[in-house]
């Protein structure tokens, strides 16, 4: 039922907006502008084409770290998940890249790769990479093994299996992983831009919060949340899209 | 009886803080009871004085006065904004700069003001500007050849030109007197609660002063159990040198700033395009309260 | 992984990347990577020092504190959301945006909410762990077979019973992959919420730390949390392995 | 409903089900006298296990209703216990926690149901094995454990869909023989899928040929007297012959 | 090894399984005649499931060798084909898929394959049910599904693990005729097993009769004739019966 989950949506999003503005105009906090007057300012900035600028800006190196790291993780995840070997020998590192304060980390990058591209698509890996191969690669060692067994009895290689059974099997645990770390790519591309040069979106959010433009400050951030779980949706679709059997729908 | 009062520092406690620290330990002597939150930045420190959950701030909070309409108030300049172009050897004055990328840390924030009102000066107008906060990460960016010229803060100023003279050194430059650190509040808070700011600016005008004659007080006076006296030996045997410099380069003025200062920034503050509006229309009562510091003096 | 018949623990593999790490110090690649051994020493230093312990304690209490909320909330929610379609459809918007949403942005927020204190420090943490666990809990029910649940309900289950003992047992597999790698990302959070909300524990120090180039100093503090990463992570790949036995006969 | 008599331990009323486009069952309606043991005999995909659900409560019906002694079935209850087709053991479990599993959920502590399960593992001849897990057992034995599981909770009511699908000849003499003892000696009632004829013909008191879907009842069959037979004659016997000929030869013409 | 003969398709010499403790197969050694269909009969847990995965080279056996066509077994080859008892569908994709499956793996082209496939699902009686997820279907229908994914690959050898143990009776018969015309026009070389002896003997040129765990083949019964025999009055043949009850009686004195 396709419109009572949209109505669900817009419920909920009516309750959490109409949460904010109140919030907002009870005036707790003279840092929290009201819902209504943030999108105002997202209304301005989208007129102006400031914000089409910007994004044109945050999403190069987003776009390329969430490419890389998905292709790139799922790759490694499967790889970890396959042999024992290598997961003793790469795991930590991907723990440790999980665990590590990357704000801290940004000097070293910025020595090693400058201040340009390069150093904001290596926070987006950073960022995203991990949570993708971590569970991908739990999902992996989980999949069914009496259908691997058909496969190869029916003469799969090692690729088909891998293509055409692991993946598919794993998929739900690779999605979740996967949206995991696209929305840590969105994170990583914003921090980037916070830390290394204020571009794009992350200057609008730093810029407008040095000079106490809240309302534009949380319109950039609402935008980019925003984008993010449009982006989140449009996996989902790819998934059931792909994986249709899979989704057996829920239990009660 | 008054509560303690909740200090917003805008970093975490290390030698830039000693003679604040030093400060807060005299007025405690003299009866104020205090605590201290360090947050990430200054916006998060002016947010806290904004929103109540802190008392006193640590930051120059001009934009956030004119813009949010709160009555908070300076009464304190802690520090002056005493920053240093430093390049390699290819450019020997600032405007050599013209047109050539240059190193800064945040945009609208500090170094940015000062790059504008330079390219105000002078006339001028630099190219690219890329910003990494902290001055320490900018010398590591020059370091590793990333940049050619940034803006940074004393103490590193003399770091580097200390061990790498012969590859980077500082332009000359004008003076500025506005303020880089003041100390601040809400002006409710602080007609409820004078008792305790006058000790507070009492303490340090007192430190200030002290400082002013040996240096090397604060390190003496450092309490070994607080927390400055924590930190790692490395950064303590620097505090004679760092507080010899900086008593030396102006950083702090023995009045606390005051009138003075207060019309220095709002000079600075405007041509740096973080006070907007006409000029002659900004009103010094907005943005200090100067009577502690007047009675303090 | 085993090595002449013997089987080396998951850590294990750390010594190599130890000693590549060692080396590279040795040759000075960079000021920012102290040989290890250097580290150690100053590990050994500062390890009780009053601002360490203290370090330690802070950061250990909201750590703790975080997770325990992330998981006693998170499966719960996340097992909810794959069986009932109505919350599932009233939630998963919203686990989304919060997922996508920069959680450096939302800091602002919680600290108008919840105060500057240990508090949004534990959220911030629990927020950081929460939403794989959610996701992957919810992914692992949904695959749930469901000639499982259609017995425990022929046995007359309570909703309470079904969800212990079947739905929970399950999704075993992937509840507790979500819960390793919310661990792990749990870790980076409380050090993120420390540095961003108020300065405190060992956020405190790594701050500190990097501002003055301490760099022995730093990587001290770093390979604190990376061990203590290392060690949730381990404690639960020993449980993971447990259930290994039955993760991959699950028929669909 | 008042008009339900105690004769009927299920009776099915006026069933349609629809999956989406695919309608199972139309209009099926059905009784399972108290004590009896009716086998549903039917294509495969008619909607024999649909059926079964809907009667243990697990499957709502599109329309229609079920009685369960008398009572409007709603979900499922201690009434009634199943045996799956697919045996749905928890792959997590021993054998022994598997089968107690109805009991553990019904509260009985431990020890006893333990003690109850070791009976019925005995039973289906699974001793050894009460601290293997499924994965370790091959599928004639998974399924036994299942039937277990149903057994050790003593209902008064048995759904067993296809429940010796996968066990050998002899064993599954054996079983058929202590089901005919339970609904002598113990007058449970037992709601028997199998694609066997001879099986059906064999143990049942009715038996239900079902149509293909959309599917209901065509024919009831009452054969008689069979079981007090000698088990090792009887594939011999020429009524016996007789009736399993005719069903097959029904059975066939619906079947097109 | 060179005494292999053709005749055999495939042969199995002083095979050994052991699962850690437990030890399913000893010393087991049968031969597979080509373009014959032998039935293994055994009971539940003996090891017949273990020696198919074997055959097929998806198990290892502890000690042993097998040959198929003189070549020795160590991994599966295009020549087997696997019926599995557990089904083995993939969830996520539809019928038609999973039917193609096999061919899709030996690099079919799409069109192809799909034609392919859409035979045999007919065959097996799903149409309709192409575009079907597995979880949308029966026990029963999931059956056809593997069954029609390993006749699809066309292999000379196939290994059925009771493939016909959730169908009805009368899609059994026929899926049996058709497996005999197999055997007789395409000289395919069939290794089924069952648990139903009358299946057995109808339709196999040898059975073998497994012990129980540790299992070898106790003996090997050649029932003939009764193929070609009217299906419908085969039920009441006296060969057959005596056949089928020799067996039975065979098979009760080794389950004790
Ligand atoms: N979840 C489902 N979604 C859609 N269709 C379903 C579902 N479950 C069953 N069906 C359809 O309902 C019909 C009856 O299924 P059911 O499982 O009741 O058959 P059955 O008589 O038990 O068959 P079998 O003897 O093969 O087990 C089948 O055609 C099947 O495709
Ligand atoms: N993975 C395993 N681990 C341990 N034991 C196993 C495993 N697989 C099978 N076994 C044991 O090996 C024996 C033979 O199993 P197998 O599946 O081959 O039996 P089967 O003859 O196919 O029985 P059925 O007719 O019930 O399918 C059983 O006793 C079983 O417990
Ligand atoms: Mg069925
Ligand atoms: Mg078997």
């Amino acid at each position: 039922m396709l419109t009572r989950s949209f109505f669900l949506k817009i419920l909920s999003g009516a309750l959490i907006f109409g949460a904010w503005e109140y919030a907002g105009r009870t005036g707790v906090n003279y840092a929290l502008p009201t819902f209504l007057e943030s999108m105002k300012a997202l209304f301005d900035m989208t007129m102006s084409g400031l914000i089409f600028e910007a994004y044109a800006d945050t999403l190069r190196p987003l776009a390329v770290g969430v490419f890389i790291s998905s292709f790139i993780g799922i790759g490694i995840g499967v790889w970890v998940g396959l042999s024992e070997k290598f997961d003793w020998l790469v795991s930590p590192i991907f723990i440790i890249m999980q665990a590590a304060p990357l704000a801290a980390l940004i000097p070293l990058l910025i020595m090693a790769y400058g201040i340009g591209l390069t150093s904001k698509v290596f926070v987006v890996c950073i960022m995203a990479m991990p949570v993708i191969v971590l569970n991908t690669s739990v999902a992996v060692k989980n999949t069914p093994s009496s259908v691997k067994e058909m496969a190869r009895s029916f003469l799969g290689t090692e690729k088909d299996v891998i293509l055409k059974i692991i993946i598919p099997a794993a998929s739900p645990v690779i999605f979740a992983g996967l949206r995991l770390g696209v929305s840590a790519g969105f994170i990583g591309a914003i921090l980037a831009e916070l830390k290394i040069t204020p571009t794009g979106v992350g200057d609008i959010i730093s810029y407008s919060r040095m000079t106490a433009d809240y309302p534009s400050m949380y319109a950039a951030i609402f935008s980019i949340i925003l984008l993010a779980v449009l982006f989140l949706n449009l996996l989902e679709k790819i998934e059931n899209f792909f994986f249709k059997g899979n989704n057996q729908g829920y239990i009660s | 009886y008054a509560d303690k009062i909740r200090i917003a520092l805008a970093e975490t406690p290390s030698d830039e803080l000693a003679a604040f620290f030093v400060a807060l330990d005299r007025a405690k002597a003299n009866g104020l009871d205090y605590e201290w939150t360090a947050f990430a930045d200054e916006e998060l420190a002016i947010q806290s004085i904004l929103s109540g959950q802190m008392d006193i701030g640590f930051g120059t909070p001009y934009s956030a006065m004119q813009k949010s309409k709160a009555p908070i108030r300076i009464i304190f300049q802690l520090s002056k904004l005493k920053f240093f172009p430093v390049t390699t050897y290819d450019y020997n004055k600032l405007e050599d700069l013209n047109g050539e990328p240059i190193l800064l840390h945040s945009r609208g924030g500090g170094t940015d003001s000062i790059a504008n009102v330079i390219e105000d000066k002078l006339n001028m107008k630099f190219g690219d500007r890329s910003y990494i906060s902290g001055s320490s990460n900018r010398v590591a960016a020059l370091l590793a050849g990333q940049a050619k010229a940034t803006i940074i803060d004393l103490s590193n100023k003399n770091k580097i030109t200390a061990s790498h003279g012969d590859q980077f050194h500082a332009l000359p430059m004008f003076d500025v007197d506005a303020s880089d650190e003041a100390l601040f509040a809400n002006l409710d808070w602080i007609k409820s609660n004078s008792a305790d700011v006058d000790i507070f600016v009492k303490a340090l005008l007192s430190v200030y002063r002290d400082m002013a004659k040996d240096p090397t007080m604060i390190r003496k006076e450092t309490n070994p159990d607080g927390p400055i006296g924590e930190l790692p030996e490395e950064v303590l045997s620097e505090l004679d040198g760092f507080y010899a410099d900086a008593v030396a380069g102006g950083l702090y003025d023995i009045n606390g700033g005051g009138e003075l200062a207060a019309n220095a920034d709002m000079e600075w503050y405007h041509k740096a395009g973080q006070l907007t509006g006409d000029f002659g229309d900004l009103d010094i009562n907005d943005f200090w309260y100067l009577k502690p510091l007047q009675d303090a003096n | 992984m085993y090595l002449f018949g013997y089987k080396l623990p998951g850590m294990s593999s750390l010594i190599l990347w130890g000693l590549l790490w060692e080396f590279l110090g040795q040759i000075e690649v960079s000021f920012f990577l102290p040989p290890l051994s250097a580290i150690f020493n100053t590990l050994l230093e500062i390890y009780n020092s009053k601002a360490f312990v203290r370090a330690l304690y802070e950061t250990g209490y909201s750590f703790l504190a975080g997770i325990f909320f992330a998981v006693f909330i998170g499966i719960p929610t996340g097992i909810l959301m794959g069986k009932n379609r109505f919350l599932d459809e009233l939630l998963l918007p919203w686990v989304n945006v919060f997922m996508s949403a920069p959680l450096t942005a939302l800091v602002p927020v919680l600290m108008v909410l919840f105060g500057f204190g240990l508090k949004s420090i534990i959220i911030t943490t629990t927020l950081f762990a929460i939403w794989i666990i959610i996701l992957n809990s919810r992914a692992g029910v949904m695959q749930i077979n469901r000639s499982l649940v259609d017995m425990a309900n022929s046995f007359g289950a309570s909703p309470i019973d079904a969800f212990i003992k079947i739905y929970f047992w399950a999704a075993l597999p992937e509840i507790l992959g979500g819960v390793r790698i919310g661990f792990i990302r749990a870790v980076k959070g409380v050090i993120i919420a420390q540095l961003l909300i108020s300065i405190v524990g060992f956020g405190a120090l790594f701050e500190l730390y990097s501002s003055r180039f301490l760099m022995t100093h730093f990587w001290a503090v770093i390979l604190v949390l990376f061990a203590l990463a290392f060690t949730l992570s381990e404690l639960l790949g020993m449980l993971a392995r447990r259930v290994d036995y039955y993760a991959s006969k699950r028929s669909q | 409903m008042s008009d339900q008599t105690t004769d009927n331990a299920v009776s099915v009323k006026n069933i349609y089900k629809n999956y989406g486009e695919i309608e199972a069952l139309r209009d099926l309606s059905l009784d399972f006298p108290n004590g009896q043991l009716t086998s549903l005999l039917g294509p495969s995909g008619c909607g024999k296990t649909t059926l079964l659900k809907i009667i243990a409560g697990l499957l709502p019906a599109t329309q229609g209703e079920v009685f369960v002694n008398g009572s409007l079935v709603t979900k499922p209850g201690p009434d009634r216990a199943f045996v799956f087709q697919d045996f749905a053991l928890m792959p997590w479990a021993s054998v022994l926690r598997n089968v107690a599993f109805g009991l553990e959920l019904r509260g009985v502590n431990k020890n006893e149901r333990e003690d109850i399960a070791a009976k019925y593992i005995k039973d289906v001849g699974l001793v050894g094995f009460e601290n293997s897990f499924p994965h370790e057992l091959s599928g004639g034995m998974r399924q036994r454990v299942g039937l277990a599981r149903a057994l050790s909770v003593d209902s008064p009511v048995l759904l067993m869909d296809e429940p010796f699908s996968a066990v050998d000849e002899q064993t599954r003499r054996k079983f058929q023989e202590d089901l005919l003892n339970l609904v002598k000696n113990e007058n449970k009632t037992f709601i028997f899928v199998t694609h066997s004829i001879e099986e059906a013909v064999y143990v049942s008191d009715q038996i239900a040929i079902l149509l293909p879907r959309p599917s209901r009842v065509s024919e009831i069959i009452k054969p008689k007297g069979f079981r007090n037979k000698d088990v090792d004659s009887i594939r011999k016997d020429r009524e016996y012959l007789d009736t399993v000929e005719s069903i097959w030869k029904s059975l066939r013409t619906y079947v097109e």
